[in-house]
């Protein structure tokens, strides 16, 4: 039982590191959309990387899911805000459609596009993301290119003052529950079978098959865990948060590169890198932002490439080989 | 023709050869021996240059060639069969030789080579054309020695070259590493696990163990010694 | 109450991204005015004193996170008095939730979506016109000069904002008695324009409306040139308008484009036209706002709409304070909602529920040997419309 | 009436899958050789549309003087990149290369902004124009068609019978292989990258040929994705792949449009892009290595 | 009933025949050697008990089901475990690790827990002699260990039919000896019925295989007792040549 216990160590600094940023957003003015900001980018981080750093697959079209969760949370408020005892109903069908959405596309992508090996999965990614988005406004459903702008919808059933609370509070805190989530069930994977099967597929997939791993099976499971994650972030921190969804906006790669980034900055395959590389990645564009307005990319750039070079494998996947074999070791994962 | 002075080298920070010294004399076939892991790989990598040595010296042809980078040592008339085979899986068996003959002195004398392995081993010639990738263990096997040829090397060293192969074959490569020798007057430096074809073709042997050169000598001295046999040789 | 030393406005600007251009005008206009209204007007009156205008804007690199964090940032650690959105409808729409949260004062110079004011946001409030009426002006200006072009090929980008336009534009050809032979849109960020023009070219058409952005815009008329399409008159929202436009394409291809704007340099807003319709007048005029604009961004670049409807909400902003006599912000926006005055940049004037812009009109203008011309209404116009438009 | 449309259509789409080939044909030979994904890959495309933007406006040279201009900064671009950064990265982590890209992406960006401003920028070389039955070819885009299969050759040629193509393409497929046969694996990484880098600048000039409006420091972003789609499409490592699939696609992105019109209450032009993006899709279900992919 | 198998087997690359109508039976309990020139298709033959290729004609039988084309992950837990030629060790697990998987997903899958796996993983690593490389990446291993591992790791999958393919090529001849009287001791008492062992040191043959198929260009060529098959002329003839003399039985 005991050692049951110690297994799950590792989440230890990661939901300290979540705490901290929640109560420095909850008690000091002015912080709390930042920290937002910092938890968003961890919680795709994370999200991302329970796929990418066990499989070793690389989405790039990670985004979809952003998107069709987004899109789920947003139909949802838009169609059923006129049933007015629904109530608080409406978030929860509008999760309920950013799951629905999600999950849907994750089994079409994981049936088709997992048969693929390497940089061809990850294209085909994209290529599904790029089309769907101009899908959507070719074919003008969900409102085509116009989008849908619910804002209005979601005041006039629950209220100025809830709506307030929702856009600005809850919806933020959720995505601290979403990383959180992510944190465990990444945990949770890499200390089950799944995470043996998983390590095996990365390697090598047919010599995986051939020690009888289900490879399928395993693959889709984390495709469908990281995706269904990475809706919720969607639904809650551009549905919820924004009330509206443009297709433009939302069907953007650039957003699976900054996963992409907050996760190698920390550590691919790591429990505390995307969290490390989401701080970093967050606060330093927040800061540089406010410090030199219109210049700050000029200085990004450059920091990345320092840290890539000086941390190949992240700054937790050095930070973890330098850890072997002390103290810290049951924490560093 | 090459010599090898205390080299030391390894992966990381974990250190595999610890001062190492030997010699290869011109024209001569020198087998080096030992057990797996003893570091025998690393130290024919090192030689090459795709390791980089931590400490020693390497000499060929007189020259210190210890840092150079492997091409140059490719351009230097060194050449090896490597362990891990490191075929161009994708690419037909011509076209993996005519890679072999890649450095601008090869090119020159390229049919001859072709013909030369083809003539060494004619199964390469039925399989001309099929990818390498697809071809049977044995058949790389032979494809990475002919490979190292069509380098026009004057030194030859091979990783273990009978690895895999039927032993009607095992005695046809030892067959045509003597031959390299005798006809061709090439240099080669030997490792295998075949200890018996090795001592046999051998004029010099060095046995490697953990990382050190522990016994050295003619085979026949080798081969007369029960305490060397019954330790290193388990023969 | 609080002595009050300064009045801070806050502006998650757009600096880099795919906005940049937007945003820089933006900031360029908001200096030149605040810089006059601190040292021409001499500072807000408020309780008695004059009181000087600060401005505080980061960067969100036109992104809607940025927007959010950065707008909470300017409200509650910069402790700004009132908030100007960033471009774009949808940028704008992300930061109105904060801004309602904290009940702010939420201007909008760059998002022109209609549907951003039916939300239900309390304390937004619009100086760019609202999209669906871009090309109004214009189709009544072809009826104008020739009742007898009928046909009306209307070729959009697919975006929320042209979408609105093209709207606008389809509803009020029609009740001109118009002929819409040609109507299409195509994706954002498309390379070539080619088969969208080929096909539109088979339809013949007499008037081209479309556009969209900057680029595609360029893309359009080169394209058109291209294709050998010509038409009587062609109208392109957004891009046609920028000093750019023109260099980037070369005279012949511009020559005769026109373009609905919310502001030219060359309109003749003054502040004897303000009395005469019974308006009050307040900021700098044209040339002096030219002036202001060039040394606020170091450079010697022209102002365009952008920059005149970012400076024109400054001044919207101190007559709303002063008219009020407080920078409460419920009494700022209740304030916003009676404000009737007119600038340099025309008229301004809310809905007072809703926030959005009703008192702002547009102009036409037209490139006329390099020059922009403004050719409708022809109360503003300084100069004639050519037309037909001559060929590429 | 339609298949005048269509065959006007076609041909502009051909035209513009030259170029698109081109641009695409260097991101294919940077993922080859160093299994790198370039995702700063437009953004090199941006600096050759600047490059052509300058000697054309401030210097009155005409583009085809830019191509080869634009070739040099760009291998010069690309060694130094390599030397600097990327070398350190060969050993690390795959996707590691792919951050300092993106970084290097965003350097190109800000630092044509700090120079060049936001502005959208455009020139007009008016070298006239064809009149065929069915559509009208501005000749500067025949020209640009024409550079871009010059280029593909040249590429091919090298690739297929020079030394340091062969040598190129051994690495491709085992780079310790390749060592041992004497290659100076090294060089052929700095040199590829550069080669790489060098192609994608250059086809920033052919594509302001094609299209020469909207130049601006953010217009990058759009051509990497189409690149991507594209390099899959020809199967990856095979820039020459790479150059068929951009025909292609070009022909697609143009073609369908046509067809997606008599569809009433759509969008066909959307419909159109959306197509290109999921042809990708549905050509891996058939064949998951592209069309001129290897196992 | 025999445990495995083959009828009239083939499978074919374009127009090469790898398998040529081959058919084969092993019997619960045997230990046979299969030997042939390079390239006449042993591992290929492996490759379709285990899976990886579906043959073209004819059917595998085991344990009395026909699973000529069931996929290979479900091939595993019924008690089919291989060992690559070319090793193909999960690089970046442990080699604890990389044992531990065979015991998850082999015969014994769903009926132990990660820590028991571990705990069998440990076993096996003492009986190959990895023990000081236990916690090392697999990646780093030399060729040899990785064979080692992939040993351990086959046996950790507790199956009934056990496939090597030239595991011990390249070992010293004293690591041979003492694989070979593992496996002996292991098949004992493990109650691993069979192994099937590939491999070209005549060595390991001999020392382990009761019974020995010869393969020649995809087709049976002999199939007898070890010592009757070595010393068949036709298998002098294509396989040892005239090495044969040099005392091959031996090693
Ligand atoms: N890439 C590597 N990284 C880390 N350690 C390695 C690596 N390759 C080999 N080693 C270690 O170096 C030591 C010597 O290996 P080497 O391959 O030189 O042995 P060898 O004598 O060639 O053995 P064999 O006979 O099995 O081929 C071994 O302990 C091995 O684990
Ligand atoms: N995937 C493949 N595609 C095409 N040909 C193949 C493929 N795999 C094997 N072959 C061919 O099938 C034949 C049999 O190969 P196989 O690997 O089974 O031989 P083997 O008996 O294991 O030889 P060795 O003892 O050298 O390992 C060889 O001629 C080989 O070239
Ligand atoms: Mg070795
Ligand atoms: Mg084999």
């Amino acid at each position: 039982m005991k050692k049951n216990i110690v297994k799950y160590y590792p989440l230890i600094p990661v939901l300290a590191v979540y705490l901290i940023m929640f109560l420095i957003g909850f008690f000091m003015p002015g912080m709390w959309q930042m920290v937002a900001l910092l938890a968003f980018y961890c919680a795709l981080g994370q999200s991302w990387n329970i796929f990418m750093g066990m499989t070793g697959y690389v989405d790039f079209g990670y985004v979809t899911f952003i998107a069709l969760g987004t899109y789920g949370m947003s139909l949802g408020i838009t169609y059923f805000s006129q049933f007015e005892w629904l109530g608080m109903g409406i978030i929860v069908i509008g999760l309920i459609l950013a799951m629905f959405l999600a999950a849907l596309a994750a089994l079409l992508e994981a049936a088709i596009a997992l048969r693929l090996r390497g940089a061809y999965f990850a294209i085909a990614c994209i290529g599904i993301n790029e089309g769907l988005r101009y899908f959507i406004e070719g074919a003008k459903i969900w409102g085509g290119s116009e989008g849908l702008i619910f804002f209005g919808a979601l005041t006039q059933s629950l209220g100025r003052e809830t709506v307030n609370q929702l856009t600005t509070f809850w919806a933020d805190f959720s995505v601290f529950v979403i990383a959180a989530l992510a944190a465990f069930l990444n945990m949770h994977y890499m200390r089950s079978k799944i995470g043996y099967a998983l390590t095996a597929v990365r390697e090598d997939e047919d010599a995986a098959k051939v020690m009888g791993v289900n490879t399928t099976k395993y693959k889709t499971l984390a495709f469908l865990t990281s995706g269904l994650l990475g809706a919720a972030v969607g639904a809650m921190a551009w549905g919820l948060k924004l009330g509206h969804v443009y297709p433009g906006d939302v069907f953007v790669i650039h957003y699976t590169i900054e996963c992409i980034v907050v996760v190698l900055l920390g550590g691919a395959g790591t429990l505390l890198g995307p969290v490390v590389g989401g701080l970093i990645y967050g606060l330093s564009k927040y800061w540089l932002a406010i410090i030199m307005p219109g210049f700050q990319l000029l200085i990004f750039a450059p920091i990345i490439i320092i840290i890539i070079v000086a941390f190949p494998e992240g700054v937790i996947g050095v930070l973890k080989q330098r850890v072997k074999r002390t103290a810290l070791e049951k924490y560093i994962v | 023709m090459l010599k090898v002075e205390n080299i030391e080298s390894g992966y990381g920070s974990m250190q595999v050869l610890w001062g190492p010294s030997l010699e290869v004399k011109k024209g001569s076939i020198t087998s080096l021996l030992g057990p797996n892991g003893a570091g025998k790989t690393t130290l024919l990598m090192t030689i090459l240059g795709s390791i980089e040595p931590w400490g020693g010296k390497i000499t060929y042809e007189d020259r210190e060639v210890t840092h150079l980078p492997t091409h140059k040592k490719v351009d230097l008339g060194i050449s090896l069969v490597p362990e891990g085979k490191h075929l161009f899986v994708d690419m037909s068996v011509h076209e993996n030789l005519v890679m072999g003959a890649y450095r601008k002195e090869a090119l020159k004398n390229i049919d001859d080579s072709l013909e030369l392995v083809y003539s060494l081993f004619p199964v390469l010639k039925e399989r001309d054309r099929q990818k390498a990738g697809t071809l049977s263990g044995g058949e790389q096997q032979m494809l990475t020695i002919a490979r190292a040829i069509m380098t026009k090397p004057k030194m030859i060293m091979l990783d273990e070259p009978s690895q895999g192969l039927a032993p009607k074959l095992v005695a046809e490569v030892f067959e045509t590493i003597q031959k390299l020798e005798a006809e061709f007057g090439l240099t080669i430096l030997l490792v295998e696990q075949n200890v018996v074809a090795s001592l046999n073709a051998a004029s010099y042997v060095y046995i490697l163990h953990e990382g050190r050169i522990k016994v050295e000598g003619n085979p026949e001295d080798i081969r007369g010694s029960a305490d060397i046999r019954e330790a290193y040789l388990g023969i | 109450a609080l002595a009050i030393d300064k009045v801070v406005i806050g502006h998650p600007a757009c600096l880099s991204g795919k906005y940049a251009k937007a945003g820089e005008q933006a900031i360029g206009g908001v200096k030149a005015c605040i810089d006059w209204v601190n040292n021409v007007y001499g500072g807000v009156l408020v309780a008695g004193k004059r009181i000087p205008l600060k401005y505080k804007y980061y960067d969100c690199e036109s992104k809607k996170e940025g927007v959010t964090s950065l707008i909470e940032r300017l409200i509650t650690v910069d402790k700004v008095n009132v908030v100007f959105s960033a471009y774009s409808s949808g940028l704008t729409l992300s930061g109105a939730p904060v801004a309602e949260r904290y009940n702010m004062v939420y201007m909008d110079h760059g998002g022109a979506s209609d549907r951003i004011f039916q939300q239900g946001f309390q304390y937004i409030v619009q100086t760019i016109g609202p999209g669906s009426k871009y090309h109004v002006g214009t189709l009544n200006m072809f009826d104008h000069f020739d009742p007898k072009a009928k046909k009306i090929a209307l070729a959009y980008e697919d975006s929320e904002f042209a979408r609105m336009t093209m709207g606008g534009a389809e509803k009020h050809a029609k009740k001109l008695g118009k002929k819409i032979v040609f109507m299409r849109t195509y994706p954002k960020g498309v390379t070539d324009l080619t088969p969208l023009l080929s096909d539109m070219k088979a339809k013949k058409p007499d008037i081209v409306l479309g556009g969209g952005h900057y680029e595609d815009g360029q893309l359009f008329a080169r394209q058109m040139s291209d294709l050998d399409i010509n038409v009587k008159g062609l109208s392109l929202v957004a891009s046609a308008t920028l000093p750019a436009y023109y260099k980037a394409l070369g005279g012949n291809i511009a020559e005769g484009v026109l373009g609905p704007s919310h502001w030219e340099y060359g309109v003749t807003f003054s502040p004897e036209g303000a009395m005469k319709v019974g308006l009050d007048w307040i900021g700098p005029g044209q040339d002096e706002f030219v002036k202001l604009f060039k040394k606020a961004l170091g450079k010697d670049i022209t102002p365009d709409y952008h920059a005149a409807e970012a400076g024109a909400q400054v001044l919207a902003y101190v007559k709303a304070v002063e008219n009020m006599n407080s920078i409460d912000q419920d009494k700022v926006r209740a304030s916003l909602g009676k404000l009737k005055f007119m600038s340099f940049y025309g008229g301004w004037d809310v809905d007072d529920k809703t926030g959005m812009q009703i008192g702002h009109s547009m102009v036409d203008m037209q490139w006329q040997k390099g020059k922009r011309v403004i050719v409708w209404p022809l109360e503003a116009a300084t100069g004639k419309l050519i037309y037909p438009k001559p060929k590429f | 009436m339609i298949f005048e449309l269509l065959a006007g259509n076609l041909t502009h789409g051909l035209l513009l899958g030259g170029v698109y080939g081109v641009a695409t044909m260097g991101l294919s030979l940077i993922f080859g050789v160093i299994n790198v994904v370039n995702v700063g890959h437009g953004q090199f495309i941006m600096v050759g549309a600047f490059v052509t933007l300058i000697l054309f406006t401030a210097l009155g040279l005409s583009p085809v003087i830019a191509i080869p201009v634009a070739l040099i900064i760009g291998m010069a671009l690309g060694f130094l990149f390599f030397y600097t950064v990327m070398r350190k990265l060969i050993k690390a982590p795959e996707l590691a290369s792919l951050l300092a890209t993106f970084a290097v992406g965003i350097l190109l960006e800000e630092l044509a902004k700090l120079i060049f401003g936001a502005d959208f920028r455009g020139y007009y070389w008016d070298v006239g124009k064809i009149i065929l039955p069915f559509t009208t070819i501005p000749m500067s885009k025949l020209y640009a068609f024409i550079g871009s299969i010059a280029i593909a050759l040249f590429l091919y040629f090298w690739f297929s019978k020079t030394r340091s193509g062969t040598a190129v393409r051994s690495v491709i497929e085992d780079s310790e292989g390749a060592r041992v046969c004497g290659v100076n694996v090294d060089w052929i990484y700095a040199l590829s990258f550069a080669i790489g880098i060098g192609i994608t600048v250059m086809s920033g000039v052919l594509l302001t040929m094609f299209i020469p409006v909207g130049i601006n420091p953010y217009m990058g972003g759009a051509y990497t994705l189409k690149a991507f789609v594209i390099a899959v499409l020809g199967g990856l490592t095979s820039p020459y792949g790479a150059f068929f699939a951009g025909l292609i696609f070009g022909l697609v992105e143009n073609g369908a449009y046509t067809l997606f019109a008599l569809i009433p209450g759509v969008a066909p032009f959307s419909l159109t892009v959306s197509l290109a993006f999921w042809m990708l899709f549905f050509l891996l279900l058939v064949k998951p290595t592209g069309l001129l992919g290897k196992k | 009933m025999a445990l495995l198998r083959l009828e009239n087997v083939t499978k074919r690359f374009g127009g090469l025949i790898a398998v040529n109508n081959l058919s084969l039976e092993i019997q619960e309990g045997e230990a046979i050697g299969i030997v042939g020139p390079n390239g006449s298709g042993k591992t290929t033959l492996f490759n379709v008990i285990s899976g990886v290729f579906f043959p073209e004609e004819g059917r595998v039988i085991y344990e009395g089901k026909d699973i000529t084309r069931m996929p290979s992950y479900k091939r595993a837990p019924l008690g089919l475990g291989r060992t690559f030629q070319i090793p193909r060790p999960f690089g970046s697990a442990s080699v604890r690790e990389n044992v531990a998987t065979g015991a998850m997903f082999g015969t014994l899958a769903g009926k132990v827990s990660v820590d028991d796996c571990l705990e069998i993983a440990d076993r096996y690593i003492q009986l190959v002699g990895l023990e000081e490389h236990e916690s090392k990446e697999a990646l780093t291993l030399t060729p040899v260990e990785k064979k080692m591992m992939e040993i351990a790791r086959a046996l950790a999958m507790h199956p009934k039919l056990l496939l090597m393919d030239e595991a011990m090529a390249g070992m010293h001849p004293k690591d041979i000896d003492k694989t070979v009287a593992f496996l002996k001791k292991i098949k004992e008492e493990e109650g691993i019925s069979i192994v099937a062992m590939v491999e070209h040191i005549m060595r390991a043959v001999v020392g382990f295989a009761e019974r020995v198929m010869v393969i020649h260009q995809g087709k049976k060529l002999v199939d007898a007792p070890t010592k009757e098959a070595l010393e068949d002329q036709r298998v002098v003839d294509v396989y040892f040549g005239h090495a044969a003399g040099e005392g091959n039985a031996k090693g």
